[in-house]
């Protein structure tokens, strides 16, 4: 008995203790930022979880940015960038809990993220109710920008660059039939399959079979023995970098020789570390190429691998300009206002950043242009850049 | 007669359900794999041990290193692959199974899910949570026989499983720890008074499923060279609904649930379509449980009344 | 049938693959008596008691409770009809203490409504006052009044066989089967569970079928015995009969009873 | 000893106590003075109470091994979100039929497998919980992995309390009835459960309709709350969350479950601060947790302030 | 052979032997009776190592074996048939006798320990190979003495072996106990029978709530009024 109750004691003490450092220290209202050296700008993203790969790319990417920013002199005048940074493991409700956290408890003037495309829907209603800017380095789906004025992204959406694969398969290198692969878990992946279809299909190409698979997946042969069969002059999977992988290697071993396209999920070095030779020939539609000589690319990839002794994947050279862009915009708001910082982004023109140049439209996604690089001999190379 | 590939319209057809069989045969030695050690700890201690899946993530992590960082032989680093979770399967029974064992099932349920958060987590931060392809070890070019394509570590894969399945079989039905092990699961008392350790051999029964599952890994990672940290999640689950599908505790039954859940898999993909893949998989699963509780060769006790 | 029959059990057999765990038994209780059910492990016995009350279903027979086909009936509404029973190997609601356990067994007797207990109508908590009631009566009846509020795991073995009683009572059954109540029992205790076993019969009313290896409480009390071989009923009589029965001293009693 | 089960009327302490609780919070609430990060994580510890006590009543009370609880959620979620954006009915008709929809669904998947028992059960229920998912992947209505958008952010904080009250007031009162007793004794043994008159079937389908009933509504209000719904939020990892939240306050205790709820929900906001070491400090925990306390929080035991004075050595110590 | 002094067990808070002391000697059938909940069984599970003691000591053959774990004693000789035979349900016969030598190396011996127990135990010899769960109760309970007897025990202790048997069966599980203890094995025999255990025992001691309150040759034990009235039903 004696046991039980210093058990319920015990659970007691914890809640209190919560309940008190909620009540005395996190609930402490932080003085506004304005008035200090420092102006507070959020970053959230998976940094565990099935997501953490591109979560934490993008937190480094914007990191670079903000150290560069800060190394440099800061904005406003000598005011320093503090990135905070918060781990929403992808989920939606933590998300939510996040954005309350940030704007009311921390009061940060902007977000980098969220990095994928569900959190971004939860956090673009509080964004707008709260009026504080987001922009999303990495979130692909068509509506998010379109949920409130507070959201943009310097991704491409899904039927962005689906369509230009889709011309560039008929157009330039004059194939008719293809396959679909795609992971339908994962919304990103179904909007770039759909948009990819509905562009083939309505200029002249032939969609023979739509196959999907499922997060976590190692084993493709069923699906891809499935689509072998119909022979498709093209196959086009637009997935992450791990599993397009994997799925070149299976299809490789199964003796499939259509080309295979994907979108900017390709983009990672990992890719071809993991195909190897099964990448030769592959097409995919990115933001950029790492074989592009600019200055700003090879400084970035050089302060990445210097800081975090790896490569980035596509998500990387996203959040960097996600923060850049955001930086930007303070600069060019002249305060740290939410409101003013927000009519800033929507104001930018002709942005430079890893990922090319570019505008918003009218729902604040980026007009760039999207790069379309090749495997050969091991490496990306860069076929040509499209502004559709 | 004819190749296959010959054959024509119908013919063809009849090709590519035999492949879509073959590539069924081909993951189902996976799922068999894992489950077979999923059921040896189910059938000794009644415990979903949600952590068997990371160990086996463990086990192709382990690999990895040791073939990569350590450069050693592939039959040195399978060895490791095994002993590591072994040693590690032991120690988690030891201290977070074992001072639970009169515990509700529940509580130690839940304790299997903190471990398997804990692992997956810890080598989310120590491995990163990148994807890495594996070394290929074994050329990938595939072995054709009348337009049947199978590749040689999908063969290595299968071979490995029923030759693993044999010699578990082996063990327990004829040989004395074997005999233990199932007087263990019976009546742990009756057996500690057997002169039987229970804890040994519970411990024993823990580390050979675990190196059951650190072989599984470095498998998976021939066949499909691409390693990370939640790879163990869903091979994990599915792998313990064939063990519950063939009838838990039975290795046979590991077996032959490894193998339905893959040909599954692989003829939903073939005739229906692949989105609907997990779905008839579990409906299956119900549907075996509903018509036969415990399972395909589970033994089923009727309780007294 | 006879207006005495209350039970009634005709060619009833069961089957368990291809084992025949009971054979084409038959047989009547009539209202008042108390029957002794008696022979070797593994005869079927319990197999009996768990047709009468449907956890098995007979895989050929019939059985009637007061000319009612009742064999294909699930449990719980052969007990809502009046048969109650004890278990060989006791099943007491463990971790729920003594009262609940007996409360629990006036579901069928005094339920109202699901709505009723989650609005906390009047008929709710004059229900629950009857039952409270009821259980109190019951309980210091079979001597637990003291352990009312005890787990029931943590009775002695002795008052949990009690308690089962006191639960099956509280069914409110026109019959009530015992499966070995004096199992693990010494003389006195035995001695004590005659004795109390005589004073529900009266009390309640009831007619009582027994399974018991006992044979000292089985010969006190019973007015009738059956004798079960192999599941095939090998004898039927008053204990002075049984005791001389030959058969029945060659596969049970043994020599010199 | 004997005063510990003897408890079974309403601690009027802890009635009291509870009552100024959800009084002073309010006052709160209304006053405005409470930052929306607390009400957010407020409003998620409704939902989880919702969620925790009807997966109990499953788990716990009736001893049905469930993992498929975030199934039913999902259901109820999707029905009302969808009721709300294409017919625009108002909110609470649009949470009742998901709620509604979802005990249907709990009826049709129970009668079958509610004959299998513990693990077994488990795993079909897991099943079953994955094939809801992978419809509501596959479905036109539902937008498969996109999801839905655009759902009216229309749930309030007060709602949530609502329901959270209305759900624990259903099952103590439930609890301290024949039909609540009916359930434990299933739980006990379900032959014996049985053989005293009980309709089991009908006990254990209604238990599993009822969990499945709150828990659509818990996701209904979810739906609402967040404005977005995505298969993957009813993933299994979401059922086990909740089992979680039930085995740690303890099968079977309502408070249990409500303090077990409130700890699991603030915690990781807690740990937030350690950022990535916070799922390793969370499992961790969870692992310390059930070792050192098998039986939960609560054990089945309910919190009663009486308890807790005599454990500060306020008043009648003996018998502890 | 055995010695046990002062003990005392706890289960949680209850205080289940308050100081029990007893001695078992060499060749000796002895038999604990006592009421239920005395603490009979209490008193074999701690002995043979599956229930922790608070206070006391064991001492076999001379050493104490206080808190050697049960299944370190089953090579010393020291081997208990459980109350409820606890047969493993899906092995068959055979192989529940095989585990019964689980600790023996000398597959010769064990060999010739197999042929006594078939000689002992005939029925078994049909059943070798049928599950031991779909024995009888009957046969249940020697398939738990044959597979004790096949560790070559030297102190067999014996918790209610005829709990639940037929009258018939119940005599020639006795009978089996006497030649058992014919062969030079030591015998503790914990029974609810009095009569049945005080016949064939040497000694005997009454149990009452946790402590020794009567010893005796079995023949006075079995003469005694108290006892009589009490445990045999006179």
């Amino acid at each position: 008995m004696k046991k039980k109750g210093l058990w319920i004691a015990i659970a007691i003490v914890v809640i209190a203790a919560v309940v008190v450092y909620f009540a005395f220290f996190a609930g402490k209202e932080k003085t506004a930022s304005s008035k200090q050296e420092i102006v507070k700008v959020g970053f959230i993203g998976p940094l565990t979880g099935p997501a953490a790969a591109y979560g934490i790319n993008a937190r480094n990417g914007a990191q670079i940015a903000i150290e560069a920013i800060n190394a440099e002199g800061g904005i406003l005048g000598g005011k320093k960038i503090e990135l905070l940074i918060e781990d929403n493991q992808g989920d939606e409700s933590e998300t939510v809990n996040i954005m309350n956290k940030l704007i009311d408890q921390e009061k940060v003037v902007a977000i980098v993220g969220p990095v994928t495309t569900g959190p971004t829907t939860v956090a673009a209603g509080i964004a707008g109710d709260k009026k504080v800017p987001i922009v999303s380095p990495t979130a692909t789906g068509d509506n998010i920008t379109k949920l409130s004025d507070y959201v943009s992204r310097v991704c491409f959406y899904d039927s962005y660059q689906g369509p230009v694969m889709a011309k560039f398969a008929l157009e330039n290198l004059e194939k008719k039939t293809a396959a679909i692969l795609y992971d339908n878990t994962n919304d990103y992946s179904m909007g770039l399959a759909d948009s990819f279809a509905l562009t083939f299909a309505e200029n002249g190409g032939e969609i023979l079979i739509k196959e999907a698979f499922t997060a976590g997946d190692q084993d493709f042969n069923s699906q891809l023995t499935k689509i072998a069969a119909l022979n498709p002059d093209i196959v086009y999977v637009p997935a992450y970098y791990s599993d397009d992988a994997q799925i070149l290697l299976q299809a490789r071993q199964i003796g499939m020789t259509a080309i295979f396209m994907g979108g900017d999920g390709w983009d990672s070095q990992d890719l071809i570390n993991g195909a190897g030779a099964a990448a030769e020939g592959c097409y995919f539609t990115t933001h950029y190429s790492a074989a592009d000589t600019s200055e700003l690319v090879q400084e970035f990839l050089q302060k990445y691998s210097e800081k975090y002794n790896a490569e980035p994947n596509f998500a990387g050279p996203l959040g960097y300009d996600a923060a850049l862009l955001l930086a930007d915009a303070i600069e060019r708001a002249g305060e740290p206002n939410p409101e003013k910082i927000n009519a800033a982004i929507l104001e930018t023109k002709g942005f430079i950043g890893v990922t090319g140049e570019f505008s918003f439209d009218i729902n604040r996604n980026p007009l760039k242009e999207v790069t379309i690089a090749t495997v050969t001999d091991g490496k990306f190379v860069l076929v040509d850049k499209v502004r559709p | 007669m004819a190749p296959l590939c010959l054959i024509k319209k119908e013919g063809v057809e009849m090709g590519l359900f035999i492949q879509q069989i073959v590539n069924g045969i081909a993951l189902g030695s996976i799922y068999a794999l894992i489950a077979l050690g999923y059921t040896m700890v189910y059938g000794i201690i009644r415990l979903i041990n949600f952590a068997h899946g990371d160990i086996y993530m463990l086990g192709a992590f382990v690999g990895y290193f040791a073939l990569t960082t350590y450069k050693l032989p592939f039959g040195v680093s399978l060895a490791l692959a095994m002993l590591i979770p072994a040693l590690l399967g032991m120690l988690i029974e030891r201290v977070a199974y074992r001072p639970l064992r009169k515990a509700p099932s529940i509580a130690v349920l839940i304790t299997a899910i903190g471990v398997s958060l804990l692992i997956e987590n810890l080598a989310m931060l120590w491995f990163s949570p990148d994807p890495r392809p594996f070394p290929q070890i074994f050329p990938l070019r595939p072995l054709e026989l009348s337009g049947i394509r199978v590749s040689i570590p999908q063969v290595i894969v299968f071979i490995t499983a029923v030759i693993l399945m044999m010699a578990l079989n082996f063990l327990v039905q004829k040989t004395k720890v074997g005999k233990a092990m199932r007087a263990v699961s019976q009546d742990k008392e009756a057996a500690s008074l057997m002169g039987i350790d229970i804890n040994r051999i519970i411990s024993l029964t823990f580390a050979l499923g675990s190196a059951l599952a650190g072989a599984a890994g470095v498998m998976v990672g021939v066949i499909y060279p691409r390693i990370q940290p939640l790879m163990g999640v869903m091979p994990g689950l599915k792998a313990f609904v064939a063990a519950v599908l063939g009838g838990i505790g039975s290795i046979p039954g590991a077996m032959l649930g490894g193998l339905i859940m893959g040909l599954t898999e692989s003829l939903v993909t073939a005739l229906i379509s692949s989105t609907w893949r997990d779905a008839i998989a579990f409906s299956l699963l119900i549907v075996i449980l509903l018509v036969k509780p415990t399972g395909i060769l589970g033994k089923s006790m009727r309780e007294k009344v | 049938m006879s207006e005495t029959n209350l039970l009634e059990a005709k060619c009833v057999t069961m089957n368990f693959g291809g084992l025949t765990a009971v054979a084409n038994l038959s047989f009547e209780l009539k209202k008042g008596e108390l029957v002794g059910l008696i022979g070797p492990n593994g005869a079927g016995k319990t197999t009996v008691f768990n047709m009468l009350t449907g956890v098995y279903s007979p895989s050929f027979g019939t059985i009637h409770l007061e000319d009612e086909l009742i064999s294909k009936l699930p449990p719980y509404r052969i007990t809502q009809k009046g048969i109650a029973r004890t278990f060989q190997n006791i099943r007491l609601f463990n971790q729920l203490s003594v009262t609940d356990n007996v409360r629990i067994a006036f579901h069928t007797r005094k339920l109202y409504p699901i709505y009723n207990s989650i609005f906390l109508t009047p008929n709710f908590f004059k229900q629950e006052r009857a039952i409270a009631d009821d259980t109190k009566a019951l309980l210091s009846l079979l001597h637990l009044e003291e352990r009312a509020e005890d787990k029931a795991c943590n009775l002695s073995y002795g008052q949990m066989r009690r308690l089962e009683i006191a639960r099956a009572l509280a069914t409110g059954p026109k019959v009530l089967l015992l499966d070995e109540p004096a199992a693990g029992m010494n003389p006195q205790e035995t001695e004590e569970l005659t004795a109390l076993i005589a004073l529900i019969r009266e009390k309640f009313d009831l007619t009582i079928l027994l399974i018991e290896h006992d044979m000292t409480l089985v010969m006190k009390l019973c007015e009738r015995i059956m004798v079960l071989d192999y599941g095939i009923q090998i004898a039927s009589g008053t204990p002075l009969e049984i005791r001389q029965n030959k058969r029945v001293i060659e596969a049970y009693l043994g020599e010199e009873v | 000893m004997t005063l510990e089960t003897k408890q079974k009327k309403p601690d009027g302490y802890l009635m009291l106590f509870l009552a100024l609780l959800i009084l002073s919070v309010n006052l709160l609430l209304i006053s405005g003075k409470m930052p929306a990060y607390y009400k957010g994580i407020l409003g998620f510890a409704g939902i989880n109470i919702i969620l925790a006590v009807s997966l109990n009543l499953i788990n716990g009370i009736t001893g049905q091994f469930s993992l498929g609880h975030a199934g039913f959620m999902a259901v109820g979620a999707y029905v009302s979100a969808l009721i709300s954006i294409y017919l625009k009915w108002p909110l609470i008709l649009a949470l009742l039929l998901g709620a509604v929809v979802a005990a249907l669904l709990g009826i049709i998947i129970g009668l079958p497998t509610l004959r299998l028992k513990g693990d077994y059960l488990a795993i079909a229920t897991l099943g079953m919980g994955e094939i809801i998912r992978v419809v509501l992947l596959n479905l036109e209505i539902t937008k498969g992995a996109r999801g839905l958008t655009a759902i009216p952010r229309s749930t309030s904080i007060y709602l949530v309390e609502l329901v959270a009250f209305i759900t624990v007031i259903f099952t103590v009162n439930l609890m301290r009835s024949t039909h609540g007793r009916a359930l434990l004794s299933i739980r006990e043994d379900e032959i014996a459960s049985e053989a005293m008159g009980i309709n089991t079937t009908f006990y254990k389908v209604f238990a599993f309709a009822t969990g499945a009933f709150f828990a659509g509504l818990a996701g209904g209000l979810f739906a609402h709350l967040m404005g977005y719904i995505a298969p993957k939020n009813f993933e299994f990892m979401r059922s086990i969350e909740i089992l979680v939240m039930v085995v740690l306050g303890g099968l079977g205790s309502i408070t249990g479950s409500i303090v077990a709820t409130i700890i699991l929900t603030i915690l990781p906001e807690a740990l937030r601060s350690f950022s990535q070491y916070r799922m390793v400090l969370y499992s961790g925990l969870l692992i310390i947790m059930m070792l050192f306390r098998p039986q939960g929080l609560m054990g089945t035991k309910e919190l009663q302030v009486r308890e807790v004075f005599r454990l500060f050595g306020f008043g009648g110590g003996k018998n502890v | 052979m055995l010695e046990i002094k002062n003990l005392h067990v706890y289960y949680g808070q209850i205080h289940a032997l308050k100081g029990v002391s007893f001695v078992v000697r060499k060749g000796e059938i002895v038999t604990l009776i006592g009421g239920n909940g005395a603490g009979k069984t209490t008193t074999l599970k701690t002995i043979s190592g599956l229930i922790p003691l608070k206070e006391g000591e064991i001492l076999y053959q001379g050493e104490s074996i206080t808190g050697v774990k049960a299944h370190d004693l089953v090579s010393q000789g020291l081997v208990q048939v459980p109350e409820g035979r606890h047969v493993f349900p899906s092995m068959s016969v055979q192989e529940n006798l095989d585990l019964g030598a689980y600790t023996r190396k000398d597959k010769k011996a064990v060999k010739e320990d197999l042929d006594k127990v078939f000689h002992l135990f005939p029925r078994l010899k049909e059943r070798r190979q049928q599950l031991a769960g779909t024995l009888s109760g009957g046969e249940q309970q020697m398939l738990a003495m044959a597979r004790a007897l096949m560790s070559s025990p030297k102190l067999l202790l014996l918790d209610e072996p005829s709990m639940g048997l037929a009258p018939l069966l119940v005599r020639e599980i006795f009978n089996i106990v006497t030649e058992i203890n014919s062969t030079g094995v030591t015998i503790l025999l914990v029974e609810q029978n009095a009569n049945m255990a005080l016949s064939i025992a040497n000694r005997g001691y009454v149990i009452e709530t946790g402590r020794v309150v009567l010893e005796g040759e079995a023949a006075s034990l079995a003469a005694n009024e108290a006892v009589k009235k009490a445990y045999l039903g006179g």
